[in-house]
């Protein structure tokens, strides 16, 4: 049917596709990767327009042209805190493409006189679920980053029984539609995937949003591949699988990398296990200085750090604080950030937002090279950090973040927290760090405070 | 050899590969390899112009047509915000240390 | 599909994966990879098995004959010696430091 | 034809043997890995007897009992130092089997009434003209190693022209092959790539061999895989193209390994553009001395540095050499092990030897982590090596070894070389070093001199 040379150019471009991947796990050549998928994917595109004859060729371009546009600009537009919800998005709508060129592939072939192959059904009930599931547990994770919804694991009594319960009937379905291939089923077998997804997604906390991002992004490709095997088509096979199994271990490298298993990241609520702070303010009393002080503080010690974190990219106040460390190094003093990986909300947060501050790179301290160095330092400076400072990861088992590797702000002589209130972090859970004797807490928007600290210093 | 072991061969190579090629990703790149990854998944918007392409109900076209335009979304706009992220990161070697 | 684009595909693939597993491999190691690897091509022998085992002239069947013993001896060999040199790189861990 | 069964045992051969590669390329994993190899390598050959009506089962089964015998006894009785062209043996016997195997084929291709596939054809011409190349390739490579025959390049005025030819000649054939697909060509085209593996590998340097194994390892891979084709067998197709590719790749390293490029590997002598030594002992002026001078020298050093190279491994010295270095240290002195990447016979080579020493794991220092201590060192004890000390690496474009990164011994105070003679060492050039005003010969067989060097410094 395909035609070889249409063939050969599928395969080129799954060759693009690993290529791409390859490429993108490098920093030095992350950008060519990016590009070569890319192209890769523009090859496939044309190649298909070529090798057969299509109807309705003049809609199917409308079509993408409106899907180009409306991707570009939110790609372009989007603000780089907003960055992972936007994955989540147009990971969303993958998986939803992917289920419903399954349900249409299933109409085909169920409209046809002979028997379709057992395989193919089974492939096509996975696409629709798992498409499905994808769908609309990426539209709630884009809610709860995009803070549409509560951040924090939405559990309800009820909510094991009823995950059990959309399992399962997800599953029946799919035998059902593999022994009994009608189209009802298939729209039936969506919706209970769109349930699921919905359950799958909601009891997750938000600190772990990213993990279920990541691992959502492998559930699509596997729901590709499965797309490519009906489709008797091996481009779709490949990059699907591709992706399904890089995204997975990808899946696995993010949750060790913030100390958190898998299945406890998915399962964790459900199981009722962790035991969850607040999230409010507490009233227990603090040590709060002025800009002023702060100023003193850092002038006359010798060692500083800096401990960026999620605060500092919303004030955007990446720019002034990289004024402050110059000023303070042209004093003589030894000035460092500590990056922990996933400060923020994405990881390597950090490292893109003080590159676009132009802080030199020798400066960005990785954990594992400066944790030995906290001892040594008079004051470290945390700017809108909280989670990545606080021990109860060390010291709290059951808190959400117990067992994620932190940075040993405690260990310093001074500790100043730049916040705006007593509220917690991401994972929702006091830090006793603002409460020990050595911390100071400066409050305000991280971008005010930091200018009136630079001109406090600056007049020292 | 039959149809369905030629493509479960194809499926095991193809996870061996996905996994090894990235096995050495830093920390710092996982964001922008989740999104470039994301968008190769786009890739089913070619099996999206298939069915479409070779329907002929109406139903079954505008649902086609919703699949090709969610396949774009998804390809395109995973590229584009891939390449924004990657830019970033790049910046600092090609701008001044401190402008 | 057509069979060899298949058979290309499947080729593409294995050679991604044959250079991505091996890519972080330290020089200490080259010998009994070029070894190891050296015994897995000895797996023609199920080839040579073939088509000795549907001949039916004589002297195919004894060229066949040669084509098993010397694939045999690829094969065995091969992970024997291999395995032997490994044995000697692994020894200083389970034996004592300084006996 | 071949059931289904028979189809997924394969596909979990053909896993293995990905294991197995995988498993290789980490010291911690490597001898699993080769067990998962051999593995897959039963499994593969089990299935066949069981999935296809097989005659002659029995005289099979003898042909394997005898290749097996064979292989065992030679695995087994080989000494370490000869292992290299072990390794080229039965890679040898490897590319024969590939090549006799694509011969049959195409005697049943051909014996039969249909058109065969061109595909086909292509595919078998390769595997026959490789796989003939490999096996003779080989074999001249083990009678290099061996010393069967003389290590150094054999170059004569008309090679670069009969090269050629045989090149041109066994691409005639195997297009004849593809158009016209009878017996005779095939054989003759055997009989081409014979030559043709001959004439490849004359020309190469000892040196080089390692490289030119590796080289022609790949070669039998890719005709395995070419093989596979032609019977339809994704196992052989896989397992054929793992080797191939990695063995490529390995090839490459390896030769970056020694600072040598391939293509000048291969026909640096066609080009005749290296300069090559001598490969007879000079008699300019060294100044030798007895093992009690030498004790006394060591004796009194703070630190000393031992480069072991291949006349360790021919002596079997490591035994002594270990004790003489547990004497010094309980002296005090601060001795370590710097092992160069291809030193002796074979990448890692001296890792080998001084493990079967018990040499501890510590003391062995990489190039790059003990080059820069040299200028500390007082003396430097060269055991029997050469090349890798030789600082024409350095200084002499167009020396067999120039470019080659080699160990700074010349930058130690003090050198000292054991070896039987002045004669050069692999690369067959000379080595300045020797009548360095600061070297001092030891002459002698490195394992008595040891001894002796070892009692003299006991008795200090
Ligand atoms: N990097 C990733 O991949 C990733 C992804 C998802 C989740 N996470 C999770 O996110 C957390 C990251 O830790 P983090 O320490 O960077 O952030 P964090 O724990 O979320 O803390 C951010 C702090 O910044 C303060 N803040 C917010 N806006 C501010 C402003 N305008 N000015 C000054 N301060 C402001 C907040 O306190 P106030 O409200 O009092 O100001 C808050 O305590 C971890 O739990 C991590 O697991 C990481
Ligand atoms: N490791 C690999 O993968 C590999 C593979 C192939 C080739 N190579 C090449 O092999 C060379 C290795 O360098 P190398 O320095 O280890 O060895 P080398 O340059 O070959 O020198 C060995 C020296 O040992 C001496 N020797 C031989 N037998 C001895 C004995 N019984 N007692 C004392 N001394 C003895 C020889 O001198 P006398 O004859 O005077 O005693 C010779 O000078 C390099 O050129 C490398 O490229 C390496």
């Amino acid at each position: 049917m395909t035609p070889t040379w249409a063939q050969l150019c599928y395969l080129a471009a799954a060759v693009c596709f690993i290529l791409a991947l390859k490429g993108l796990s490098s920093p030095k050549t992350a950008r060519n990767g990016n590009l070569i998928g890319a192209i890769g994917a523009v090859l496939a595109c044309v190649t298909v327009f070529f090798a057969v004859e299509l109807e309705h060729e003049l809609s199917i371009l409308v079509a993408i042209a409106v899907g180009t546009v409306i991707g570009v600009v939110g790609a372009r537009r989007v603000q780089m805190t907003q960055m992972p919800q936007l994955v989540a998005l147009f990971n969303g709508v993958g998986g939803g493409a992917a289920a419903l060129v399954a349900l249409l592939e299933l109409q085909e072939a169920t409209s046809g006189a002979g028997d379709v192959p057992t395989f193919d059904l089974v492939a096509t009930a996975f696409t629709i679920l798992v498409g499905a599931v994808s769908f609309s547990g990426s539209m709630v994770t884009f809610a709860k980053l995009q803070e549409l919804m509560t951040t924090r694991p939405v559990t309800f009594p009820g909510l094991p029984v009823a995950f059990a319960l959309a399992a399962l009937c997800g599953l029946g379905l799919s035998v059902l539609l593999v022994l009994d291939p009608v189209m009802w089923v298939g729209v039936v077998l969506g919706f209970a995937g769109l349930l699921l997804g919905v359950l799958l997604v909601l009891p997750v906390g938000g600190a772990d949003v990213p993990i279920v991002i990541s691992l959502l992004n492998a559930f699509t490709g596997l729901t590709v591949a499965a797309g490519g095997y009906v489709l008797g088509n091996t481009l779709l096979l490949v990059a699907g699988t591709l992706v399904g199994a890089s995204g997975t271990f990808l899946t696995k490298m993010m949750a060790s990398a913030m100390g958190r298993s898998l299945v406890n990241t998915l399962f964790g609520a459900l199981k009722g296990g962790s035991t969850l702070g607040a999230g409010e303010a507490s009233d227990r009393p603090v040590r709060s200085a002025g800009p002023a002080d702060v100023a003193i503080l850092l002038a006359y010690a010798n060692r500083v750090i800096i401990v960026p974190g999620y605060g500092l990219a919303v004030a955007q106040a990446q720019h002034t604080l990289r004024e402050l460390v110059d000023e303070l190094m042209a004093k003589g003093i030894t000035v460092d950030y500590a990056i922990h990986p996933v400060a923020g909300r994405m990881p390597g947060h950090m490292n893109v937002l003080l590159a676009e501050a132009q802080v030199p790179y020798e400066q960005l301290k990785e954990m594992g090279d400066i944790n030995g160095e906290f001892k040594q330092a008079d004051v470290v400076l945390v700017v809108g950090a909280n989670d990545v400072v606080n021990p109860a990861a060390k010291t709290t088992p059951g808190a959400p973040i117990f067992g994620m590797p932190i940075l040993n702000a405690d260990e310093a002589k001074q500790v100043i927290f730049m916040k705006r209130s007593m509220r917690p972090g991401f994972a929702g859970i006091e830090n006793e760090l603002l409460f020990d004797p050595k911390t100071t807490l400066l409050f305000g928007d991280a971008k005010d405070t930091m200018s009136k600290l630079l001109s406090a210093v600056k007049s020292l | 050899m039959s149809e369905p072991i030629v493509w479960l061969t194809i499926f095991v190579l193809s996870v061996f590969v996905g996994v090894e090629v990235i096995s050495k990703v830093s920390s710092t790149l996982h964001t922008p390899l989740m999104s470039g990854a994301n968008a190769i998944h786009g890739v089913i918007l070619v099996g999206a112009i298939l069915v479409t392409g070779f329907t002929d109900s109406t139903g079954a076209l505008v649902v086609g047509l919703v699949a090709i335009v969610l396949a774009t979304i998804n390809m395109v706009g995973g590229f584009v915000v891939t390449d924004r992220m990657l830019q970033m990161f790049g910046g600092r070697k090609r701008q001044e240390p401190k402008a």
